[in-house]
């Protein structure tokens, strides 16, 4: 089977980033999206600490210590930016302004259901930040993730087993095998990566999916 | 008059009793007001109820708090950093208490302490586990949390520069939490770089008015005065 | 009996104005107020629609139409005052941050209660602005009224007969016979203006008074 | 590529539809996009619900759409100054309908309806004839009125200065309820003075990001253009 690689699966999200929209990137795997945006596109980066059209990270000695990402990464601002509290960052993802939001995820549900913040490990203290914030207000909820755990295990499930972050929030699974898109009517596969066949991602689907038209 | 300027960190900070509900500003590294934090450590005010949006990495800030044991309660979205190491000591022992709320959450509970709100409905955490034991209401089909307002007793917050009245501006994205604390505690108390004039701040870039800031105090006032 | 004219309670008001308070004065009567505090005071002077540290009325030919207070009058900013939105001016008034608000009424009630936006006559079209932020925010609420209406009908009740703004609001009642406290014992007279009798104030008045300790 | 600019105040609102929900910025005479209103005005859309601090005054803005008979709801704080005739007379006839809102529960329920916020708990109104019908609460000892928030199709909008992506300063207490609306519609046209290259708004000064605001239109590039 083909998997795709991190990097790969950044560069796959780019894809459906469209020339305009106003996006905020999850930390992690979401982050390196960015990297892949065609430049013949203008997509502005929302970072939830109160910053719009973030730019990438300074050149070094550049820093300005206040001016970093919500993953704590030094960055600059894109001319046209600017700066406001959290309290507007947060009308901004909750009111429904941002176009696209990209997050990873432990594990989503055959309904949209989103787990990306805590496991059931209740000694290992939580921290869930603004992902459920974001979970509600994107207008487009794309979750990036391996199909599968560490163990092998499905992460696409009927139900989540994990703490959820937010639920029906979902609306686009980019994994490295395939995409999926979340319906009314279940989980649509709209696009199998190289030869990967339809039989060969449901079996390492915790879900039934529905194959491409 | 109206002269909120304080001689010198620890003089800023007095008057924290034990036990206060204080707010700290700062996301990550940025807006943190570091230094009244080492004032306050100093101070050595105990169990204290802390509410910022992270718990401090490595030595610093609200880490130090917690390691000298005078934290009983924090109130954060994302207390656990890389580094984080004092925080996840005290949760793992079982000696602070952590009450998790959804940053956005966090953020407009706090505002609305400042705003005289009793309440909001936020579809932020329905169905989760973070809105268990709260009011929920379904409307138009959409499920809401009801949350409450987050005031506190001392607010330490960190701006670029001041002047007398307390009014304040930010550098960037240090921002962040700090215009909604300034208006969410009974004494709210500002770090800034300089103090300026009153009347240097150009009125349409003042972020917080001085109606919120109670105490001003600056580095080079601490450094040349104490 | 001596009746102040509407400048002598204008500055009797004043007298009662800390320096170094956060005020907001009401439209009309009250905002004759700000003429007679001492000069020696420094009192910063909030508008509803979003200015802190109110000036004095431009020089002619220096107006600027966006530049007014709330009785849409020409104003200018003192050095060290700021501008903002109107739901943080709102903010302000309502999260308790001003130290005194100085309204104008139709009646009070003995508890406190405030009628000032509205008559019974329900052709004419209601107005309320501010007033209501202002009478549950303001750490500490004066009215200033005359003590009988323009039939010589009392305006301090035991109950507003007017639609209210507030209950339980009214801090201290300036009129031009004396001035009265809301107390939880009743209605205290702290001062009556010139040679004023209690008795003569207390028959002008449709609540039972506590006079002067 | 991102550019709301658009070439006259006729093209901004020509699709503003009958019965459409309509927010207008401003407070008395500050920060009203007068020209915008004009050209709705033109444009005659009727069935108009106007959701703004007041009602207008002699036979400008607000009160020539309702002169015009092109409003049947208005949504209002304050809709009775000196010299709003046509409003009192529309009043009077019975012809259009008032929800009077005091004015920071009007400015709060914009701000939550453009912050995707069900609700908010106000003390202001509590026990009064505007909270009639309203679900209350008393929490402790203090009473409430559940408010709802306020959204709109269309916000037309007044600043003093805006750039290409939509970011936006205003004139002194020009911002009033300005920066709310920007928010809270589902399309925000905004009327400036001048247009400014992307990048020539200091990012520190900007009230009104970009991300409100779909169409600017300056007075200069009308006249310019048309």
């Amino acid at each position: 089977m083909l998997r795709l690689n991190p990097e790969q699966m950044a560069e796959r999200v780019a894809k459906d980033i469209p020339d305009g929209a106003y996006v905020n990137l999850g930390i992690g795997m979401p982050t390196k999206v960015a990297n892949y945006v065609s430049g013949d596109k203008l997509v502005i980066y929302h970072s939830e600490n109160g910053i719009l059209a973030v730019g990438p990270a300074p050149a070094p000695g550049e820093e300005n210590p206040n001016l970093i990402n919500a993953g704590k990464q030094y960055v600059t601002l894109l001319p046209g930016g600017c700066y406001f509290d959290n309290a507007e960052s947060f009308a901004i993802m909750r009111g429904g302004h941002l176009d696209i939001a990209v997050l990873g995820a432990f594990q989503v549900s055959a309904r949209g259901d989103l787990a990306n913040w805590a496991t059931n490990n209740d000694k290992y203290p939580p921290a869930v930040g603004g992902a459920m914030d974001l979970a509600v207000g994107a207008r487009k909820l794309f979750v990036v993730m391996k199909h599968t755990d560490r163990e092998g295990e499905p992460k696409i499930l009927e139900q989540c087993t994990y703490p959820l972050t937010g639920t029906g929030v979902v609306q686009r699974i980019f994994t490295d095998l395939a995409v999926i898109d979340v319906t009314p009517d279940g989980l649509q596969v709209v696009e199998l990566f190289g030869s990967n066949t339809f039989d060969e991602v449901q079996a390492l689907t915790g879900a039934r999916l529905l194959p491409p038209a | 008059m109206i002269d909120k300027r304080v001689i010198s960190f620890k003089e800023a900070v007095a008057d924290i009793p034990d036990d206060a509900v204080v707010m700290i500003g700062g996301f990550g590294s940025s807006g943190i007001p570091l230094k009244l934090i080492e004032a306050l450590r100093q101070h050595g005010a105990t169990g204290l109820t802390i509410i910022s949006n992270n718990a401090g990495v490595a030595e610093e800030g609200i880490a130090s708090l917690l390691r000298d044991g005078l934290v009983r309660k924090i109130v954060c979205s994302f207390p656990r950093s890389a580094g984080s190491i004092w925080f996840e000591k005290r949760f793992e022992e079982g000696s602070v208490e952590l009450e998790l709320v959804p940053q956005g959450t966090l953020s407009e509970r706090i505002r609305i302490a400042g705003a005289g709100i009793g309440g909001f409905l936020t579809p932020t955490g329905y169905g989760t586990k973070l809105a268990e034991g709260k009011e929920t209401r379904v409307i138009d089909g959409k499920g809401y949390v009801l949350e409450l307002p987050l005031p506190a007793d001392f607010a330490l917050i960190r701006a670029e520069s001041g002047d007398p009245w307390g009014n304040l501006i930010y550098n960037t994205a240090g921002r962040n939490f700090n215009p909604m604390m300034a208006s969410a505690a009974s004494i709210t108390i500002a770090e800034v770089n300089s103090i300026v004039a009153v009347g240097d701040l150009n009125p349409e870039h003042i972020v917080t008015p001085g109606i919120f800031v109670d105490r001003l105090v600056a580095e080079e006032m601490h450094h040349a005065q104490a």
